[in-house]
């Protein structure tokens, strides 16, 4: 039996399983949240979270869709700032970061700053934000891309966040911390590591059904192509089930069948003569399925109002 | 090192002079002179806060980030106004965008403005890519430890990141080698702001402030700032406060004005009272699309509410709000 | 800049090394080869605790100062196992005297030690005059900020203390201009201590601290430490730490033993929980004047007890301790 | 009349009345304290008691005897560290600071290392604490000193505060804050200032009943000695009442006929049956004056030993 399923569910599940137990990862937005919810679930039980603006520990009741919002602290160990991330993480206590960009070069330095010049920009980026700190001072570095020639440059537009720089010893040289750096680029297409001493980019292995060309096709650069490459193994059942299921079970990253939205109605409460806000949850249909708060407060007359809510009756009810 | 023509440091003074200046001498005697230790009550409305304390052309910072614990009805109020020629602190980011919108900022010191999993920010490029904002790039952590460095009243503090980042380049920032190991480290100027503006979970009437959940850079910022306004959910009893001192992250001697702002947050979300509006974001990121809908936005909910209260009751009243306090995720 | 010849600084080596080094990058390597992210309870007596953790000719640091919310459970049980050769931060009072006096300490970084209103310390005079005890001076903030430094994972940290004192002659520190507005500015190097010692208010089983009142130096000490050991009046449970995360003074992975020590501080103060023993100080005052009153006191309350438990007993017991809480000056 | 008060007394006097109000100042233990809360009781109401440890802003209803004691942030505004505390004096926001020394200079410059030489020194002093912070940061500091040749001399054995160093410019050069530094010296026999151009240590005013010889003769360097010098007053009746009275009506730091200290005795309990522990206080002969706790709960208990107790009946009650 094939399963199916995404390209992102693919991405999540190959950096799920990269990590090693008992580390601390910095955890962004979007795939990284669910890789790390995946490998605590199934992989790294004791991997802790740690995400830029202070939440730290924090078992992830509740899937985060920001990285300063309450669910990344919801039962934290630690709720800090800022500046004790960043020295926490610059004192050697963070082994993962995942990093995104617009551009990779073979040495795994990152753009994502501007397309074009600085000075007049084809395409303004959002900035370095922590990709920049997270890069330089992690242990180990994990780089989600999408696998595309022009994304795959000899040369970045903009170097924003420091890989090997020139290779060999030469990040080390500028002052970054030893032995740190860029460790796995996972794409769309395969895995991708560096070469120890010249710290080039390397294929290690192809995504289920790619091959050593298309890879070759879609960089803009030489890669190191050794002579036996692997092949990843597919998500398994219990992966897209666990990040299915368990983790984004309303959708929100995931672009499953459930996904759902929040939304909000008014409602005309015959019981108190009072006009309610009240948040519900739609699915991709614009069906509601579920009725989350109310503005009123007695109980009683909620779930009067929800039954109503979910059959629609809100609509004609002014 | 190289510096970049169009970013904030200027060699033709010696020694060079920063956008957003390192000079803690200037900054102590400022705060000698217009700081108060006076237990004096200083709240007043978004509208008084802006008034007296922004000005054209002023070097202005938002606390938190994103759509965390955002100051946004003094962001607002700064549109109504039409603060002009401003310099911003690039990190908030509903509050910042905003203001690039009206047009009102000359300068940005930018770490990243973009609305995570919804992208990047149309209006940020817009305004960049058509010349209108000049910028220089920094690291999240290096615009947080440019302001600790003012915030410890030195005029730069020693970092590991941003070594080898063509970002040196556009902003200023030099390297050096440590005496003691030989270590290459980035040395970031102090960034001394003329306008820090924070919102904070409750604070007294003379200033002094509490924080739940993650504390972002608000003590830094504070503490780096010519002026400061706070906003605030909740205005308590100064004795709430001295019950349990260790629990000020910022004392009332660094702030000017204090806002009383029920959901002063909105759209974003404030830790364990309430959530994010979700709806109202993605027909805001619909709209900011192009330019025409951002103006749109802004004279919806900006220009043609007076106030906190109007726009409260424009994006759906205190029902709503209501409702986003319940769907919080609490302590 | 010269240096002292019986400081801190090594100039032989280049670059030239400290006691208690600033070498950020040992530093990294050693936290991610010893600390463990695992949530594993660490609860374990001060025997064990010290057994396990200090060893003869560790670099110690104690906080906090004076009589004020000190380890010294912890203290006297490094005494009655003599770990020897010690170095110490000299800020800690009756902790670093007690080992002093008991000729533990080779060398010393001080910044203050004596009594305050009761004076100097007759043990810090008999082991420096007598050429016992090497020393580097250093300022109160010096201290400190060393170990921000230290916490903050970078070899050195500017400051605008220590300028034109003969202390820098001591201690090897050098000044350096500032290339962005031309101020002089000392460059602290940081300071990596081998054991770090804390008494806070509470702590769950894993080591996750909170501290009620001042915070002295205890979250800079806890970052600047590759061992350390947290004695606590109260454990608690987990979940106690869950509910309110930013009031985590000192995060579990940092911790390495928790010693439950009610009273750990007497003789002297916690904060809202219990008063100093004025008498008891002024006994021990009273003794320590001449070697042999200090050894007796080391005897009687030290070396004959066998435990923190035997201690207080010794000391008038659970009933006295009753009484110090009484007389503690509540929030 | 005459009023009686001791040198001790007339130095928190002089002290207190030097404040501005609406300013900071950093208490450390002793006479700093008593000055600071006689200025907020009479002089400047809105002075901010710093004290170096952390506590900012306590009414300091309950006198402290140590600077990082609770009762230094009893009800404070603010409870802090120490890096904090000292950064905040960096950024220029403590105004006044207290310094005591061993030995000071023409320029204000003081020694609290040693006496003799570094390595082999005759007497180890405590050392510089935070006095070298505050001798460093805060704008204006008042140094407290015993008048004698021995301590007012040409060269220190050790600087380890500066003052104005070598006088003119050279603090500003040395770069120490521009337009800080030592305010005034207040000892036993006088109050003195600095030259505003050389920065060397002026008379200002006399104490009373002390001459202008008296000061030169027990000052180990030249003075600057003004055509006109005034005399200070002596403390007034109502600043001694409230020192007495109101500041430190124990006598903790005043040694004042009232003062007392804190004893522990043990008292069997007829009630019930078993023996206590109880905090009393002591005047100086000895006698009982209060009784503070007892580990015993039980009120009416406490009250009928407190009885026993203050008659010293439990001596004879094993």
């Amino acid at each position: 039996m094939k399963r199916e399923y995404t390209p992102t569910e693919l991405l999540i599940c190959l950096a799920a399983r990269l990590f090693e137990d008992r580390t601390t990862a910095f955890i962004g937005t979007g795939i990284p949240m669910l890789a790390a919810a995946l490998a605590r679930k199934l992989y790294t039980p004791n991997l802790v979270p740690i995400f830029e603006f202070g939440g730290v520990g924090s078992p992830l009741e509740y899937l985060p869709r920001a990285v300063g919002e309450a669910r990344t602290f919801h039962r934290a160990i630690w709720a800090a700032g800022i500046c004790e991330i960043m020295e926490t993480s610059q004192r050697g206590l963070v082994e993962y970061g995942f990093l995104g960009a617009a551009q990779i070069d073979p040495y795994g330095n990152l753009n994502t700053t501007v397309i074009g010049s600085y000075d007049h920009p084809k395409v303004r980026l959002p900035g370095a934000g922590g990709g920049n700190d997270v890069g330089s001072l992690c242990w180990r570095t994990i780089i989600l891309m999408k696998h595309e020639k022009h994304r795959f440059v000899e040369r970045l537009d903009f170097l924003t966040t420091p890989g090997y720089l020139e290779g060999g010893d030469s990040r080390e040289k500028a002052g970054l911390p030893k032995g740190s750096g860029p460790y796995r680029v996972v794409t769309n297409l395969a895995v991708l590591g560096f070469d120890e001493k010249t710290k080039r980019m390397k294929l290690l292995s192809l995504n289920p059904g790619v091959t050593v060309e298309q890879v070759i096709e879609n960089t803009g650069f030489e890669l190191i192509i050794p002579d036996q490459v692997e092949v990843n193994d597919p998500p398994t059942e219990e992966e897209l089930r666990v990040l299915r299921e368990e983790i984004d079970p309303e959708g929100f990253y995931l672009e499953t069948v459930s996904g759902q939205a929040l939304d909000f109605v008014t409602f005309h409460c015959r019981k108190s003569r009072k006009t309610a806000t009240v948040a519900i949850q739609r699915d991709r249909t614009g069906r509601i399925v579920d009725v989350l708060a109310c503005s009123a407060t007695d109980q009683e007359c909620e779930q009067e109002c929800q039954e109503a809510i979910l059959k629609g009756m809100f609509k004609d009810n002014p | 090192m190289k510096h970049h023509q169009e970013g904030p440091f200027d060699t033709s003074q010696d020694p060079p002079t920063f956008v957003g200046s390192p000079d803690v001498e200037v900054f102590r005697s400022y705060l000698r002179q217009h700081k108060s230790f006076d237990l004096k009550e200083k709240v007043m409305s978004e509208h008084e806060a802006v008034a007296r304390f922004v000005s054209d052309g002023d070097y202005i910072g938002f606390e938190l980030y994103g759509t965390v614990r955002c100051p946004m009805s003094i962001a607002r109020e700064i549109v109504r106004q039409r603060k002009k020629h401003l310099k911003v602190l690039g990190q908030g980011i509903l509050e910042v965008d905003l203001l690039l919108a009206a047009g009102l900022v000359d300068y940005m010191d930018i770490t990243y403005v973009g609305y995570e999993v919804y992208g990047v920010s149309p209006i940020l490029r817009r305004a960049v890519e058509q010349g209108k904002v000049r910028t220089a790039d920094w690291s999240n952590g290096a615009i947080a430890w440019r302001l600790k460095a003012a915030a410890m009243g030195v005029p730069f503090i020693p970092i590991r990141s941003m070594l080898g980042s063509e970002m040196l380049k556009t902003n200023g920032a030099v390297a050096m080698t440590d005496p003691y190991t030989g270590l290459e480290v980035v040395l970031l100027p102090a960034l001394v702001l003329d306008v820090g503006i924070i919102h904070v979970h409750r604070a007294d009437p003379y200033g002094n402030a509490q924080i739940d959940g993650i504390q972002g850079f608000a003590a830094e910022l504070a503490r780096a700032s010519k002026k400061l306004i706070i906003s605030a959910e909740e205005i308590v009893d100064p004795e709430e406060i001295r019950k349990y001192p260790e629990r000020t992250i910022i004392p009332y001697f660094l702030v000017d004005a204090v806002v009383h702002a029920p959901f002063g947050s909105h759209p974003g979300e404030m830790a364990y009272m309430y959530e994010r509006d979700e709806p109202h974001l993605k027909m805001y990121l619909q709209k900011i699309r192009t330019e025409e809908g951002a103006q749109e936005y802004l004279e919806e909910y900006v220009y043609s509410t007076a106030n906190h209260e109007e726009y409260i009751e424009k994006v759906g009243g205190w029902d709503r709000m209501k409702v986003l306090s319940k769907l919080a995720v609490k302590r």
